[in-house]
C-alpha cells in the first residue's frame, strides 16, 4: 500500500530561501502526524470529553478556552466551545478515541487525511504569522501548548503554539499547496529553512 | 471593527458571518400561521441604535453569537452565545486578550 | 536669484551624492533629500501645472500637505503618477517626470485655458455643453463628443498599463499604546507610555523622526532640539517594548482602535533587500491612540498668490534648517500671525536678505518686533499682498494698506523685489484621524482652527493638533497623554520633562484668510479653484460646505484640501456673513493621505485567491486535461486529445462511460459529517425528504428548501451508523449549505445533539460508471464483494482498495451502472490510479466536467444552473420529494400564491431541431424574430450534444414549461445572432425508466 | 430664472459671473401642500419634479433634514444602466435610462451622462451563459447588449488582465452600450432647480419628527420647522427608512440598512474608457471625468446607520482592483465615503402605495438606487398623482414578498447582505 500523498509535494523545495543575511528567520516543515482527530463534546460532558483524551493519550488539555497541550509527538488543543484537535504522529488515534467516547458524550471526527499540518519555528514565527493572521501571538496573549482557530481570508486554519517560538498549523489539505506558497513568499524577507 | 467571541476572544470582523436580526423568533414547525412566517422570513427591526442581532464566528469556532450593538456608533455592548447552556467550558480570560 | 544650497547645516548628509533625473534632466543631491529639496537645490522653481488653468507652480510646502509639485516616478514600464515631491526621498537613479503639461512643463499649450477664466467659473460645466435637442447631437451625444476633449485635458498624472511586479504586504500588529507622530509630543507621548511597561508603536510619516524638532532652533532638555530627537529615539528604540516605524502614514482610523498605517518600506532604496515589500499596511489594534499629528500651516488668499517663488513660511524654514536650502536671496514675508517672524528669522540666519515683513495686523508683539529687527527686516504693518509678478519665477510683491477688521485695501502700492515670498495664514491641526474617530471638530475663536473633536474612540490629543502650538506645551501635552494613554493616574507630578524655552510668541493669527483684490486668488491650488468660485457658489446658492466643495471641487484634490479647506470655508463664511463654524465642519474620512491599492492588496497582489486542488489534481494536469475554475476549485473540463475539439473530447467521454466505463473525480463535492443522538431528526428537518428510516449502510437522495421556500440543494446523504451520517452538497453549495445547517442548529435547535463537520477535504472521492464499471470494481476491491445482493442501488460497503480502505456507495448521477468510492485524500491518487489500472481491460476513460454535464442532461438531473435560487421544488419536478408527513425547512412558505400560480418557468427539455448546436442563456420564444425579438417565455439552462441521442439537447426554465411538452418553439439568442427551431420536450431524456441503473 | 447656455455662460462671465441666481430657492415652509416629500435626495427631487412636471401638482413641498443631496445621490459610484435579468428590472430601469437620455436637455442642467459602455466581465463558461442569458433578456425586452469576445474587450480595455496568468481569465463580457456615467450631485442639483423652477418649494435643513395622523390616515408630518399638513405624504429617504417609518407607527419593513463603501482614486489621464465589473469577485469601476477611478464593491454586511466602514472591505475592493488591473497598483486610493443602503428581501425595490392610507413609499434600493434616480421619481410621483401604479413600478409592492412574487435578480432569498 502507498504512503499517503503529501499535497505540498510538488512545491516541497528543501533547503535555504529568502533573504538569508541573519540566517534563516523561521524553519518551515510538514509535521505529517498520521493522526488528526476532531472530538467534540455534548454540552455538559466536556470534562468527560477532555478525560476521554487524556486516557487515549495521555494529553491533560486545561479546561479553558484554546487551552491545549503539545508533546514530540502529541498534541491536543480546544479549537471551540466543546471541540479539541487531537493530534498523534502515529496511526490509530481515531479508533482509540472511537472506543472511549459514545454518541451520548460527544462524536469523533478523522481528519487524518483533510487537514495538513505546517510547522512554523524560529525566532521569525511571529513576525511571519503575522502576516497572515489577525491574531496577537506575543506569548502573553497565545501562551505555550493553546490554540487559534482562524483564518487567512479564504484559508481556515487552527493554529497551536508548540514552543515559545514555535507553531504548528492545521489547514484544508485543497487549499494546503497554495497556502504554503504564500507562507513560504511570506518568509522570504527574514530568511526560512524547509526541512 | 473587532467582536470579542466568548470563546476566542477579540477578533477582526472580517472573520465573522452577518446573520441579521436576533429577536425573530421562528414559529413553530407546523404552524400554518403566515403572518408568523412572513414576519420571521420578511420583516427586521432595523433600528438606529441597540440593535440585537446575530453572527457566526465562521472564521474561527463557528459558534453563533449574540451580539448587542449600536448601529449608529458600531459600538458593541455585549456578546453571547446563542447556546449559552452548557457553555460553561472554555472562555477566555480576561486579559489573555486585549 | 534661485534657490540654492547652503554652504553649512541641514540634515543631510553632504559627504555622498545621490543623481536622479527629472524630466530627463540629471541631477544631484544628498542622502536625506528630498525631491523637492534637492531640485531647490539645483535651482529649479517650476515643478508642474495646475489641474485647470495649467498654470505654473512650485513647491509650497515641504510635507504631506503640497497641493502644487506632483511628479511621476517611473520604474521602467510601470508608472506610480502624482507623487509630491516634498514627499519623495530621491535615491540614486531615481526617474521622475512633470505632468499635466503637453508637450514639456516650461511651455505648456493647456495654459491657454488660463484665458478664458471666468468661462471656466466654478460649476460651468452643468450650464453647458448639453447641445441641441433635435438631430444628430440630440441626447448624450453633444455632450460626449465635449466629453472626449475635457477628459484629455483633466486627469493629473498619468497611469501606465504595466503590471506592477512588486511586492507588497501586510502586518497585523497589537498593541497598547500607538502614538502618531513623532514630534516633540509623541516622543514624549512614547517615552511615557513604554515607561509604564506598555506595548508601544510609534509611527512617524516622515522619513526622520521628529517632527518640528527636526528643524527647530530651540533647545530641549539642554540640547539642541534636533540632538534632542537623537537621543530620544536611539532611548526608544533599546527598548523591546517600543516599535519606532518611520516613513509610515497612519491614515485610517477605523471601528474598535484599529488603524491602518502605509509604512513605505523600500521606496527610498536603490535596490531592496530580498523578499522586502515596496509598501508595508500595518493593520494595528490598539488599546489607546495618542493623536500626535501636529499642525499645517496655511496660506493666505490673495491675487498672484500661486506663484512659483510663494511658499509657506515653515515650509521655507524646514527648508533651510532641515535640508540645508535656501528657497531664496531676498525674501517678503506675508503673514497674519507671530510664528511666522520666526520662519523669516531662520531664513535670515541661513543666509538670505529678508527685505520686507508685511503683517496685515496693525500692531505686532513684541517679540515679533524683536524678531523682525534681528532679521534686519522692515516691518510693515496693516498692509497686505496684494498681486505677485514675474511668470514662472517669482520677481517681486505688491503691497497696499489693509485694514484687518473690514478687509478693505486701500492707499498706494508699493513693490518690493523678492525672489521669494513667505507666506503664513496661521495654523490648522491635523486633526483627520481625530475626526475620523471623533464628533465634529469644533471652532477655536482664539487660533483662528478647528480643534479636535469630542473622541467616539479611545484617543487622546497632544502638541499642535491639540492647539498647543508651543513646544514646551507639546512636551507636556505629549508626556501627560502617554500616561492617560498608558492607563496610569495623571498626578505623577512632573518627572523629567525637558522643558524648551516658553515661546513669547501670540500663538493666535488674526482673522484673515483673504485679500480681496484684482486677479485670480487660488484657494485650492491643486484644483484652481479661486476665492470667486466660492463667492460664485455661495452666489448660487451653494453654500453648505459639502455644497462648496462638490460645486466648487474644493478639498477634492490629492491633497484633500490640507491647505485649502479651512480658508475656503472662512471666504463662503464671510460672503454669509456668519462664523466660520456655522459654515460647517468637514468630515474627514479614510485615507488620511493617498496609500497605493497594491499596499491594500498586499500579499494578494498576483494572488487574489488560493488555488483549491482535489487530490487527484496533478493527475489531471499530468493527464492532459483542461483545468477550469468552480469557485476556487480547479476540476478537469475534459482530458482532450491532440486535435480534439472541447465537443468531441466530451462526447467521446460520455460515449464510453455509456458503451463500457469512465471515471470522475467528485472530490469537489462538499461533504459534511454529521453526528449525534439527533442527527436523524435534524436532517428529517433540513431536507424535504425523510432521512431517519434510512438504515444503515444505505444511502439517500435529498433536496433542502430555504425558509422562504425555494430550492436551495441537493445530493446524497449516507448513514454510515445509527448516529453517524456523511451529507454531501453540490460543489458550488458547500460552504452556504454548512452555515445553513450551524445556523439552524446553534439558533433555531439549540437542544438538538447534532455536531456538524466539513469533511470535503478528508475523503477524495471518484465516481466509475456505466455497463463495465461493477467488473472494474471487482477486479481491484478486497474485503467487500461488489455484487447486487451485498451492494444494491444506494447501498454502501467499506473495503480497501490496494491496501487503502475505502467506502463505496452505488449511487448514479449518469443514469449508468455508478458507484461512488471514497477513501482518504492522501491516498486519493493511489486509489484512482488502481481503479484506472483495472478498467484498462475495459477501456475506461477519465472524463470531465463537459462528460459529466452532457450524461445528467440526458437524464434530466438538475445543477445549479437550474436550482438558481429562483426556482421551486414544483418548478423542477421535485414535487415528489416534498414530504407530507412533516414540516421541514421551507414547507411552511413554499404553497405561496406567487410560487405556485400559472406562468411559473419550470423545467423542460428541448431538442434542436436543426441539427446545431444549442447555447446556454438563449431565450426561448414561440416566434422567432431576429429583427426585433420579443417575448422570451424562457430561458435554456444547460446544452450539451447527446452521444445517446445525437442531437443537440438542452434543459431550460420555460413559462408553464410542463404543457408545453411536445409543442415547437425556438431558441433566440440574439446576443451570439442563433436562433433556431426546437421542441420542448421531458426533460427525462435518455433511458426514463432507469432501466440502466441496475446495469 | 435665466436658462443656462453657453451663451448665458458667456455673458456671465463678461459681467464677472456676478449675476447668476441661487439654483433653487431657499423657501420657508408653508403650513400645508397638496403633496410633501419626506427626503431632498435625488429620488425625492425627481418625484417632485416629475410631479410638476408630468401631473402639474406644483403645490409640493420636499423636505430635507440637511442639504439637497447629501444622501447616496452624492454617494454612489454614479453608474447607470438597465442590464437586468428578470423581466420587471429591465423594463423600470430601461424605463430610467431612456428618461437619462435626455435628462440634460429636460432639466437645462448638464447631469454629464455620458454613455461610455457598461461592462461586466466573466471568468468562467457558466458565468458567459448566465450573462448572456441576461443579454438576451435584455434584448427580448428592446434593450441594447452585445457579447464581446476577450480579443474585443482587451481592444477596449487596456491593461486588464484577461488570460494567461490571470488566476480568473475573462471568458467575454457583457456590455450595454448606452451604459455609463453621470455626475451624481448634479443630478441632485439639477432636478432641484427643475422642481424648483416648476414652483416646488425646496426646504432644507427641515428634519421630519413625526408624522400627522387623523386614524390610521397620514395627514401630514411635523419637522424641525413646524407642522405641516398635507394630503399625500410621500417618504423617498433611502437609507433613513426604517427611521422614519417608525415614526408613522410601521416598526417591521421587510428592509436592512447596510454601509455601501465606494472609493476614488487621484486624478489620472484617460485610462479605464467604459464602466468594467469583475465577475470573479465583487467590483465595478470607471473613471470619471475629473480622472479619478471611481469604484467599489461589497456592501460592509452589517446593519449600520453610521455612514463609515471597515477595513476588509478596503481590502477586499483593493485586492480585486489590482488582480483586474496589475498596473494599477502603484496607483493611490485619495477618498472612501460610506452610504446608508436600504437592502430589501430580494434585491429590489419598493414604490407604492402605503402602507397607511395618505402615505406612499419609495424604498429598498440596495445598490442600485443612483440609476433608478429619473424612473424611481416618474413612477413614484405617477402613484402619488393617480393613487395606482404605474406598469413600471406595478411589481415593486410591500406585500409581494409575503406572496412569493419576489424579483430576486441574484436569486439569493431574504438574505439582504448578499443582494
Amino acid at each position: 500500500m502507498a504512503e499517503p500523498l503529501s499535497p505540498l509535494q510538488p512545491v516541497w523545495r528543501p533547503g535555504r530561501h529568502g533573504n538569508l543575511s541573519g540566517g534563516a528567520g523561521v524553519v518551515l516543515s510538514e509535521t505529517r502526524p498520521a493522526s488528526i482527530v476532531q472530538v467534540a463534546a455534548w454540552p455538559g460532558s466536556e470534562r468527560a470529553v477532555i478525560a476521554a483524551i487524556r486516557a487515549a493519550t495521555g494529553l491533560a488539555v486545561p479546561d479553558g478556552a484554546g487551552g491545549g497541550v503539545a508533546t514530540a509527538t502529541k498534541a491536543a488543543f480546544g479549537i471551540a466551545p466543546g471541540r479539541f484537535l487531537v493530534v498523534d504522529q502515529a496511526e490509530g488515534l481515531e479508533a482509540e478515541l472511537r472506543g472511549r467516547i459514545d454518541a451520548r458524550t460527544g462524536s469523533v471526527t478523522g481528519l487524518s487525511h483533510g487537514r495538513t499540518a505546517i510547522r512554523v519555528d524560529g525566532p521569525k514565527a511571529e513576525w511571519v504569522l503575522a502576516k497572515l493572521f489577525a491574531i496577537d501571538f506575543g506569548l502573553t496573549a497565545l501562551p505555550a501548548g493553546s490554540g487559534v482557530a482562524t483564518q487567512h481570508h479564504d484559508v481556515l486554519a487552527q493554529i497551536q503554539r508548540t514552543g515559545a517560538v514555535r507553531f504548528d498549523l492545521y489547514v484544508f489539505r485543497s487549499l494546503a499547496r497554495s497556502f504554503w506558497q504564500t507562507l513560504c513568499h511570506s518568509a522570504e524577507d527574514v530568511g526560512y529553512e524547509v526541512i | 471593527m473587532l467582536i470579542t467571541c466568548p470563546y476566542c476572544g477579540p477578533r477582526d470582523v472580517s472573520e465573522y458571518t452577518y446573520q441579521g436580526e436576533a429577536g425573530r423568533r421562528r414559529p413553530d414547525p407546523a404552524s400554518a400561521d403566515r403572518a408568523a412566517w412572513d414576519a420571521y422570513v420578511y420583516d427586521r427591526l432595523n433600528p438606529a441604535g441597540e440593535h440585537s442581532e446575530l453572527w457566526q464566528h465562521s472564521g474561527g469556532c463557528r459558534s453563533h453569537l449574540v451580539v448587542t450593538r449600536n448601529t449608529l456608533t458600531h459600538v458593541i455592548s455585549s456578546v453571547a452565545f446563542t447556546r449559552e447552556a452548557g457553555r460553561s467550558h472554555g472562555r477566555r480570560g480576561k486579559g489573555a486578550r486585549r | 536669484m534661485s534657490p540654492r544650497r547652503t554652504p553649512d547645516g541641514g540634515r543631510i548628509d553632504r559627504s555622498r551624492q545621490v543623481r536622479f533625473t527629472f524630466d530627463g534632466t540629471s541631477y544631484s543631491g544628498h542622502p536625506g533629500d528630498t525631491l523637492a529639496s534637492a531640485l531647490l537645490a539645483n535651482g529649479v522653481t517650476l515643478f508642474g501645472r495646475s489641474f485647470k488653468y495649467h498654470r505654473p507652480r512650485g513647491v509650497m510646502t515641504a510635507g504631506i500637505d503640497e497641493p502644487n509639485a506632483l511628479v511621476t516616478v517611473l520604474e521602467g514600464d510601470v508608472r506610480e503618477p502624482n507623487i509630491p515631491a516634498t514627499m519623495l526621498e530621491i535615491r540614486d537613479g531615481l526617474t521622475v517626470v512633470s505632468q499635466n503639461r503637453y508637450p514639456s512643463l516650461a511651455f505648456d499649450l493647456g495654459a491657454i485655458n488660463g484665458l478664458a477664466g471666468r468661462l471656466f467659473s466654478a460649476g460651468f460645466y452643468y450650464k453647458t455643453f448639453m447641445g441641441p435637442v433635435i438631430g444628430p447631437l440630440k441626447g448624450t451625444r453633444f455632450w460626449m463628443f465635449c466629453e472626449w476633449f475635457i477628459r484629455r485635458a483633466a486627469g493629473l498624472g498619468r497611469a501606465g498599463h504595466a503590471a506592477d511586479r512588486s511586492r507588497y504586504e501586510r502586518v497585523n500588529a497589537f498593541c497598547d499604546v500607538l502614538v502618531v507622530g513623532a514630534g516633540p509630543a509623541g516622543l514624549m507621548a512614547a517615552r511615557a507610555a513604554a515607561d509604564e511597561g506598555r506595548r508601544v508603536i510609534l509611527a512617524d510619516l516622515d522619513a526622520r523622526p521628529g517632527g518640528s524638532a527636526n528643524w527647530s532652533d530651540e533647545t530641549i532638555d539642554g540640547m539642541a532640539a534636533p540632538e534632542w530627537v537623537a537621543t530620544m529615539l536611539a532611548e526608544l528604540s533599546g527598548r523591546d517594548n517600543v516599535r519606532i516605524l518611520p516613513r509610515t502614514t497612519v491614515w485610517g482610523y477605523y471601528d474598535d482602535n484599529t488603524l491602518a498605517a502605509l509604512e513605505r518600506v523600500t521606496d527610498h532604496k536603490a535596490k531592496p533587500e530580498t523578499g522586502e515589500p515596496r509598501h508595508r499596511t500595518w493593520t494595528i489594534r490598539t488599546g489607546s491612540v495618542v493623536l500626535a499629528t501636529g499642525a499645517l500651516e496655511r496660506p493666505m488668499v490673495f491675487p498672484g498668490n500661486d506663484r512659483p517663488g510663494v511658499m509657506l513660511a515653515a515650509a521655507a524654514e524646514r527648508y533651510a534648517s532641515e535640508f540645508g536650502v535656501l528657497v531664496g536671496e531676498r525674501a517678503v514675508l506675508f503673514t497674519n500671525n507671530d510664528r511666522a517672524y520666526r520662519s523669516a528669522a531662520a531664513l535670515a540666519r541661513a543666509g538670505a536678505k529678508i527685505g520686507t515683513i508685511v503683517d496685515v495686523r496693525d500692531t505686532v508683539s513684541a517679540a515679533a518686533q524683536r524678531l523682525a529687527s534681528e532679521c534686519g527686516a522692515e516691518l510693515l504693518t496693516g498692509r497686505a499682498v496684494v498681486a505677485t509678478e514675474g511668470r514662472s519665477r517669482l520677481t517681486g510683491v505688491t503691497v497696499r494698506a489693509f485694514d484687518a477688521k473690514s478687509g478693505a485695501v486701500s492707499g498706494d502700492a508699493r513693490n518690493l523685489a523678492a525672489d521669494c515670498l513667505l507666506v503664513s495664514g496661521g495654523w490648522s491641526p491635523a486633526l483627520h484621524l481625530a475626526s475620523q474617530a471623533g464628533a465634529k471638530p469644533r471652532w477655536d475663536a482664539a487660533l483662528q482652527a478647528f480643534l479636535p473633536p469630542e473622541p467616539t474612540q479611545n484617543w487622546v490629543a497632544a502638541g499642535a493638533v491639540a492647539g498647543a502650538y508651543t513646544t514646551a506645551e507639546a512636551l507636556r501635552q505629549g508626556l501627560e497623554a502617554g500616561r492617560r494613554a498608558a492607563g496610569s493616574s495623571d498626578d505623577r507630578g512632573e518627572i523629567g520633562i525637558p522643558l524648551a524655552a516658553d515661546d513669547e510668541l501670540d500663538p493666535a493669527p488674526a482673522p484673515v484668510f483673504e485679500i480681496r483684490a484684482d486677479g485670480k486668488a487660488f484657494v485650492d491650488h491643486q484644483h484652481d479653484v479661486t476665492a470667486d468660485d466660492v463667492r460664485l457658489a455661495h452666489r448660487e446658492g451653494f453654500v453648505s460646505v459639502e455644497h462648496l466643495k462638490r460645486y466648487t471641487t474644493l478639498g477634492m484634490a490629492t491633497d484633500q484640501g490640507k491647505t485649502s479647506n479651512v480658508p475656503g470655508m472662512a471666504i463662503m463664511a464671510a460672503a454669509v456673513g456668519k462664523p466660520v463654524e456655522e459654515v460647517g465642519t468637514t468630515r474627514f474620512r479614510p485615507p488620511f493621505a493617498p496609500v497605493s491599492l497594491g499596499s491594500l492588496a498586499a500579499e494578494r497582489h498576483g494572488h487574489l485567491k488560493p488555488e483549491r486542488l482535489t487530490p487527484m489534481h496533478d493527475w489531471h494536469v499530468a493527464g492532459g486535461a483542461t483545468m477550469m475554475t468552480a469557485g476556487l476549485w480547479f476540476r478537469p473540463q475534459v482530458y482532450g486529445q491532440p486535435g480534439e475539439t472541447v465537443e468531441q473530447a466530451y462526447v467521446r467521454e460520455a460515449k464510453a462511460v455509456r458503451g463500457s466505463v469512465g471515471i470522475v473525480d467528485v472530490s469537489t463535492l462538499g461533504k459534511i459529517a454529521v453526528q449525534g443522538p439527533d442527527a436523524a431528526e435534524f436532517l428529517d428537518r433540513v431536507y424535504t425528504n425523510t432521512f431517519s428510516t434510512l438504515p444503515v449502510g444505505k444511502a439517500r437522495y435529498g433536496l433542502m428548501l430555504r425558509e422562504d421556500g425555494f430550492a436551495f440543494d441537493d445530493g446524497t446523504t449516507w448513514r454510515l451508523g445509527e448516529t453517524e451520517f456523511l451529507m454531501t452538497t453540490t460543489t458550488v453549495n458547500a460552504g452556504k449549505v454548512m452555515q445553513h445547517l450551524e445556523y439552524l442548529l446553534d439558533v433555531v435547535w439549540p437542544d438538538l445533539r447534532v455536531h456538524l463537520t466539513s469533511v470535503t477535504d478528508e475523503w477524495a472521492g471518484a465516481a466509475l460508471s456505466g455497463p463495465k464499471a461493477r467488473q472494474v470494481l471487482e477486479a481491484c476491491v478486497t474485503g467487500t464483494a461488489v455484487d447486487d445482493a451485498t451492494l444494491p442501488f444506494m447501498g454502501i460497503v467499506r473495503g480497501e482498495i490496494d491496501g487503502a480502505p475505502v467506502t463505496i456507495c452505488r449511487l448514479s448521477f449518469s443514469g449508468e451502472l455508478a458507484y461512488e468510492i471514497y477513501c482518504g485524500a492522501g491516498y486519493g491518487t493511489h486509489v484512482w490510479e488502481t481503479l484506472i489500472a483495472a478498467g484498462r481491460p475495459f477501456g475506461i476513460v477519465p472524463y470531465g466536467l463537459e462528460a459529466l454535464g452532457a450524461l445528467r442532461i440526458e437524464k434530466g438531473h438538475v445543477t445549479g444552473a437550474e436550482i438558481d435560487g429562483r426556482t421551486t421544488a414544483r418548478d423542477l419536478h421535485l414535487d415528489w420529494m416534498l414530504s407530507k408527513k412533516k414540516p421541514f425547512v421551507g414547507s411552511a412558505m413554499m404553497d405561496r400564491e406567487g410560487m405556485t400560480g400559472p406562468g411559473r418557468l419550470e423545467l423542460v427539455g428541448v431538442v434542436s431541431l436543426d441539427g446545431r448546436p444549442l447555447n446556454g442563456g438563449a431565450h426561448i420564444v414561440e416566434n422567432a424574430n431576429p429583427a426585433a425579438p420579443r417575448d422570451s417565455i424562457g430561458h435554456v439552462t444547460s446544452v450539451c450534444y447527446s452521444p445517446a441521442l445525437r442531437r443537440y439537447i438542452a434543459l431550460a426554465l420555460v413559462e408553464d414549461g410542463k404543457a408545453r411538452r411536445g409543442t415547437r418553439a425556438f431558441v433566440s439568442d440574439p446576443v451570439r445572432n442563433r436562433f433556431g427551431p426546437v421542441e420542448l420536450v421531458s426533460h427525462h431524456f435518455f433511458d426514463p425508466e432507469g432501466k440502466r441503473l441496475h446495469g | 430664472m435665466a436658462e443656462y447656455s453657453a451663451l448665458s455662460l458667456l455673458r456671465n462671465a463678461l459681467g464677472g459671473n456676478r449675476d447668476w441666481a441661487p439654483a433653487w430657492r431657499k423657501p420657508d415652509p408653508r403650513p400645508a401642500y397638496d403633496v410633501v416629500i419626506v427626503g431632498g435626495g435625488g429620488h425625492g427631487l425627481a418625484t417632485a419634479y416629475y410631479l410638476a412636471r408630468e401631473h402639474g401638482i406644483t403645490d409640493v413641498a420636499v423636505l430635507e433634514k440637511g442639504y439637497v443631496g447629501s444622501g447616496n445621490v452624492g454617494r454612489n459610484t454614479t453608474i447607470v444602466r438597465s442590464n437586468y435579468l428578470l423581466p420587471e428590472s429591465i423594463r423600470f430601469y430601461e424605463h430610467s435610462l431612456k428618461l437619462w437620455e435626455n435628462l440634460s436637455h429636460d432639466l437645462n442642467y448638464n447631469v454629464m451622462f455620458s454613455q461610455r459602455g457598461m461592462l461586466n466581465l466573466a471568468h468562467t463558461p457558466g458565468q458567459a451563459d448566465e450573462f448572456i442569458r441576461r443579454g438576451n433578456a435584455m434584448r427580448h425586452e428592446g434593450v441594447d447588449a452585445e457579447w464581446l469576445t476577450p480579443a474585443e474587450i482587451a481592444r477596449r480595455v487596456p491593461g486588464l488582465a484577461i488570460g494567461g496568468s490571470a488566476r480568473f481569465p475573462v471568458v467575454g463580457g457583457l456590455m450595454q452600450p448606452r451604459g455609463g456615467t453621470a455626475r451624481h450631485d448634479a443630478v441632485a442639483w439639477g432636478y432641484a432647480r427643475g422642481a424648483d423652477r416648476r414652483g416646488v418649494d425646496i426646504i432644507e435643513n427641515c428634519e421630519v419628527v413625526g408624522f400627522l395622523r387623523d386614524g390610521d390616515r397620514i395627514t401630514g408630518v411635523r419637522t424641525t420647522r413646524g407642522e405641516i399638513r398635507a394630503a399625500k405624504v410621500g417618504v423617498a429617504v433611502a437609507g433613513s427608512t426604517g427611521h422614519v417609518m417608525k415614526m408613522a407607527g410601521i416598526e417591521r419593513l421587510p428592509i436592512e440598512s447596510h454601509v455601501l463603501q465606494a472609493f476614488v482614486s487621484e486624478s489620472l489621464k484617460p485610462l479605464i474608457h467604459t464602466v468594467v465589473t469583475f465577475g470573479a469577485g465583487h467590483l465595478y469601476v470607471s473613471q470619471s471625468d475629473k480622472g479619478g477611478l471611481v469604484f467599489g464593491g461589497d456592501i460592509d454586511g452589517y446593519n449600520t446607520y453610521a455612514q463609515r466602514g471597515n477595513l476588509p472591505v478596503v481590502e477586499e475592493v483593493m485586492s480585486e482592483m489590482v488582480a483586474l488591473f496589475p498596473g494599477l497598483a502603484r496607483v493611490r486610493l485619495l477618498r472612501s465615503w460610506g452610504g446608508i443602503m436600504d437592502m430589501s428581501m430580494d434585491g429590489s425595490p419598493i414604490i407604492t402605495r402605503g402602507p397607511l392610507p395618505g402615505m406612499y413609499l419609495n424604498c429598498g434600493w440596495c445598490y442600485g438606487g443612483f440609476k433608478a434616480t429619473p424612473a424611481s421619481g416618474w413612477s413614484f410621483a405617477w402613484t402619488i398623482a393617480r393613487d395606482e401604479p404605474h406598469r413600471i413600478n406595478a411589481p415593486y409592492t410591500l406585500d409581494r414578498f409575503y406572496r412569493g412574487a419576489v424579483i430576486d435578480e441574484k436569486g439569493q432569498g431574504a438574505t439582504p447582505r448578499l443582494h
